[in-house]
């Protein structure tokens, strides 16, 4: 198997995808020539021309919107935004539209939609491009939303987004784009709604999702130096959740961490932290579950805060080793 | 619908005299050529039935409300029937409409019957949505119709999506979109035409401008006279029509509309017209005159079509009064047979979230 | 103290601020003339004339930016969307800016706007005029947010509301509108991030707000004929939460249910699981805290089913009975 | 910051002039009249020293990221010069300015030194924004400036809200907000000069339109020639500029802000520009030609003005290197006094999240 970066195995699902129909298309800003704002689409345009490189005006909104509408009578677009900060301008069509099309018209109408946004801080680009705003829309019913950790991942989901004749939200981070990992030659496809457990153990579960999962693996492999044995569960799907997975994990483990990098407060890990008080898995839990997440603050420019406000290993560690003493 | 014969004949003869006068021309073109569209008998008296129907659908609607026997809101387009008998008639059967929150007469006209409608404002599962949409979601695919979104103006990008996946496909085929003049301020009407205009699709942007976004007039609310003078910020083509009319309103879709399926291009044209009820059923209408409402009135787009075809002899007042008394048993009917109908289930319901 | 509708106490607290002060601008569709959407603003132009009732155009995210465009040189603008559902138009002036302008200029500026949004179904507005929508900001940085149940805390938490220096959210419930309570005559403000506990009892936490309030307030009345004596926490704020009332009350009743209107997944009940996870309550906890919300899937239209997908007094009634039994 | 002495009077007789004259006459103008304005020698050299302050400042932001000590990301204005200095200047010191992405020449004309600016950029606690900012987020208050958002086209609303605000207030003074040619396809760009329209607010929409939007060409992207165009779908005056005219800015500028401050209205003024180097650090410009750069490099703002200011006896050669070796020393000590200076500790950063 070959060596490639997150960036690589983006480009790679929806190139096969392109190949493979016509109707899908690739819809952004900057996505041609210059080869998206992260480079994901460069070369693209040479082989796939403006008919499925659809490169937009800065009408966030406005695209979103067309690429629905496209979406509903043939066209299987893929919506790239440059940074998922601007999710503020495309939620009325997502939550609003996409969300629920099928819905209102009585299964009349599908939306077969991926809408692809790069979220995270650490890149310096202050408050407006450095967030993780991925609870816009875990509420809403009609949505499904992967957000993927390893470029394996990364490929074989965005392949599954690709080819599900609903709406699915396809998150990236940043700073996982030039991470490399094994990324098979052939077809394959990664199944919505199915977590994965990155590594086994049986002291800790530590859960987590997209840029925070290396972090948590890197956490882990240090806490078996000190004799801890945390298994790394990454829910690659928020929407549906895998709770099965998580209620096994934390069966076997009887502890369980959940981190991301979005603020604590609000954030996603209330979902997962609920889905197992609520299974049989709260019967067996040694010590409560606890969060890991950003500060509550929008992410500074000053480059020393910015790497304060989100969980680093030595955090992580410091929460297992807490929760194991107890 | 009416059949398209006679009146398609004369349109298109319309269509290729202004294709061949160039704009000076067109300015300069006698008042008879202006005046040259009319119905035959048989189309006007298709039409004169779709005008009926759309009026009486809403009154039903009105009525039903009255009796609590509909729930939620609605909004009623009595006044504007031109619109709805004169639009959809005009378009192809594969060509797509998308009518705003107060279509009911735009999804008759374009092919879904009054029970098809009615079941669903009554949320039965015969509904075109199976009672899952409600008055401001009609959407009936059978016949194209791509309804209206509640949020006001979102349809109009939708509508450009559409047309841009047309023109992929290769299909000679247009989308209209109709909204009203407050839409015209929302922010989505602007990135919509802009880039209609520099994909070039074939969407025909229909503003009925009834003067009023609920209560605020649009002489308040929109900065520009008329509407359709927003496209010249798009390099877009655009005209201003009387809504009233409806032998106007077909015969300026179907030229735009076959002119736009040979040169792929968007368009905006401005309807102008007046909604008699108020807004939605809470509405007092305390922001406008009785006067007003009055002169309006005058200008009923079924009052004054029957004048023209009792001039032209195409009806009486009798065969009037005797198609009126028809459109009403049939709505009538209609109606009734919704009563007691069954409603979707929940476990059912669940089966609309996702895609299967 | 008069009896007054929650629509009443958000005019007398809209009117009396406005009175103080005339930057106190009200600024959204319909106010003037027609009195707002739901006649919240009814009366209000004669006194207050276009000065301080600003009647927009259809362009939620242009009049959103514009008043906090001028909240940041001296106005206090209340933004009134007519749905709540438009909270995808605003989201950009919230998200983005509102919530982040104070602290990405370094302490210079203040926004002192509020943002006032109608929620809920219940109407048979169906699927695009019936959401939800607070955890579409309950995870940001910046914003308070408060969702009142009574015309007392709608009137108290408005003038916090107004008064305060930042962004607050200020949500309503159609279905509350009308319902009736008392409201002092005098000037009193509610503290923004204080619950409330609107009924003592010892046996279960039921811990919810604004429309779902009265519902659990029904069902706990119930539930006393049956010997079962539940305790009703209004969290009224959402942001601040009050976390040690919640923690409080579930360390003496030993259980606890969170019941909100929004769908479950993802809801912002999930936070306040979280809390009491996370606190010494669950150590005293006698059986997992559970939640109730709306079903998954948009709001349809069809009445019957309107009224199954979100919680009614026997579903409440049926979690608590079968907690106490656990 | 130039003195408006000498520049003021000559604008003045000019702006009257212009009031005089009808729309005919100002078409029928009289070429010495359009060229009519010149800044005397006190306000050349002001100028002058301003757009080398503001090519300096890019091209030492451009070398502290080439060095690594500079983080994140940044938009140069090299080649904007002449609206840098031009607009500022001709605004009164309590007139706002929102700047966009590409402001910092912007915010350096209205007040804030290099240091200030630099210190943000290197995220000590002296910037501007106390380094929570960055160059997006240029913001200081103290001189007027309510800076960019970094969500492009947000900041037009904002611009608007101000000015309503100011009017509200009964103040004389106008709010100026610069965005690109891209950002005038966002739906905020509609929405805000629609209302900024009905409601009459001294708001200056300034279009720097530079030709792209990051790598797409306004031709692409923007369905119109000329944005200034699209004023008239909100019945708003509009006029269109050299933008690499300094002279010509300052002048224009001042005759609207000065009428707008006695009738307060909106304007719509485009001032056609480019900027030489890439959108951001990371581009490779493979979307233009070489012979596009090099042709406008030919229109330099500052090569420019310098030929005529030596004309006009202003300067020489020996004069102006020596000011561009003033300046550049200037922006180094400034730079250099960045170095080692303390940051924003966490507990600090704490307290500008909620306002107390
Ligand atoms: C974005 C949005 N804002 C407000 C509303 C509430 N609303 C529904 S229809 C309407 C008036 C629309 O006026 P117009 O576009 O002129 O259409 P008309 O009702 O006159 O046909 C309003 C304010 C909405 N549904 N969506
Ligand atoms: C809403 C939004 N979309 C996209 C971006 C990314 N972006 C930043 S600047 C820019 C180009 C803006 O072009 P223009 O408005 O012409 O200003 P210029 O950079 O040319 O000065 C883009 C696409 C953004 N910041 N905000
Ligand atoms: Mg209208
Ligand atoms: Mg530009």
């Amino acid at each position: 198997m070959a060596e490639k970066t997150f960036l690589d195995a983006i480009r790679e699902a929806m190139s096969e995808e392109m190949r493979n129909d016509k109707n899908v298309v690739l819809v952004g800003e900057d996505i041609g020539v210059y080869g998206g704002c992260f480079g994901v689409s460069r070369g693209m345009l040479a082989e796939f021309g403006t008919e499925q490189m659809l490169e937009t005006p800065i009408s966030e909104e406005g695209f979103m919107d067309m690429a629905m509408g496209a979406s509903m009578v043939g066209m299987r677009p893929i919506v790239e935004i440059m940074f998922g900060d601007f999710s503020t301008l495309v939620s009325d069509g997502l939550i609003n539209h996409a969300a629920k099309y099928r819905f209102m018209t009585g299964g009349q109408v599908d939306v077969p939609l991926v809408f692809r946004a790069p979220f995270g801080s650490g890149t310096g680009a202050a408050a407006q491009h450095s967030q993780s705003l991925e609870t816009m829309y875990t509420n809403t019913p009609g949505l499904k939303i992967v957000y993927p950790a390893t470029p394996y991942d990364a490929k074989g989901l965005l392949k599954s987004a690709i080819q599900d004749d609903g709406p699915v939200l396809f998150f990236e981070n940043k700073l996982l784009y030039r991470t490399r990992g094994e990324v098979p030659e052939g077809e394959y496809t990664v199944e919505i709604g199915k977590a994965d457990i990155k590594r086994e153990g049986n002291d800790v579960s530590i859960i987590s999702y997209s840029r925070m999962l290396p972090v948590c693996l890197e956490a882990a492999a240090k806490l078996a130096d000190e004799g801890i044995n945390a298994e790394v569960v990454d829910l690659r799907s928020l929407k549906p959740l895998d709770t099965e997975t998580i209620v096994e994990s934390v069966k076997k483990t009887s502890r369980a961490l959940v981190v991301h990098e979005a603020p604590v407060f609000g954030g996603f890990a209330g979902e997962v932290v609920s889905s197992i008080m609520e299974s049989e898995a709260f019967y067996y839990l040694d010590s409560p579950v606890e969060r890991l997440g950003g500060k509550e603050m929008p992410v500074p420019y000053n480059p020393d805060l910015e790497k304060q406000i989100v969980p680093v290993v030595d955090d992580i560690m410091e929460s297992v080793r807490k929760m194991i003493k107890k | 619908m009416p059949s398209k014969g006679v009146g398609s004949i004369v349109s298109i003869c319309f269509v290729i005299y202004r294709l061949f006068a160039g704009i000076e021309d067109i300015k300069k073109m006698p008042e008879e050529a202006m005046m040259a569209f009319e119905f035959g008998k048989k189309q006007s008296l298709e039409t004169m039935k779709l005008m009926l129907t759309s009026r009486r659908f809403e009154e039903k609607v009105n009525e039903m409300f009255m009796q609590g026997l509909i729930h939620g809101t609605t909004h009623l387009g009595i006044g504007q029937e031109a619109l709805h008998a004169g639009v959809s008639p005009a378009l192809d059967a594969d060509d797509w409409i998308l009518p705003n929150h107060r279509g009911h007469g735009h999804c008759i006209a374009k092919g879904s019957t009054p029970y098809d409608i009615m079941a669903e404002l009554m949320a039965v599962r015969d509904g075109v949505c199976k009672g899952m949409g409600g008055s401001m979601h009609i959407i009936d695919t059978r016949y194209k119709n791509m309804g209206s979104s509640g949020i006001v103006g979102s349809a109009i990008p939708l509508a450009a999506g559409m047309a841009l996946q047309l023109k992929r496909e290769g299909r000679k085929n247009v989308v209209c979109t109709m909204f009203g003049d407050a839409a015209s301020n929302r922010g989505t009407f602007h990135e919509a035409l802009n880039m209609a205009s520099i994909w070039k699709v074939p969407a025909l942007f229909l503003c009925e401008n009834n003067m009023y976004g609920m209560s605020v007039p649009a002489k308040y609310s929109v900065s520009v006279e008329d509407i359709a003078v927003r496209a010249k910020s798009y390099s877009m083509e655009s005209r201003i029509i009387d809504g009233n009319d409806v032998e106007l309103v077909y015969s300026t879709i179907k030229e735009i509309a076959d002119s736009m399926r040979e040169n792929p291009r968007p368009f905006l044209l401005e309807a102008k017209t007046y909604r008699w009820l108020g807004h939605s059923k809470s509405d007092r209408r305390e922001y406008r005159t009785k006067e007003e409402e009055a002169a309006w009135k005058k200008k009923c787009p079924i009052a004054n079509f029957k004048v023209k075809m009792i001039e032209r002899g195409f009806i009486t007042d009798k065969a009037f009064d005797k198609m009126k008394a028809e459109v009403e048993a049939e709505i009538d009917a209609a109606t009734e047979k919704c009563k007691g109908k069954d409603r979707v289930q929940l476990e059912e319901a669940l089966n609309y979230v996702y895609s299967s």
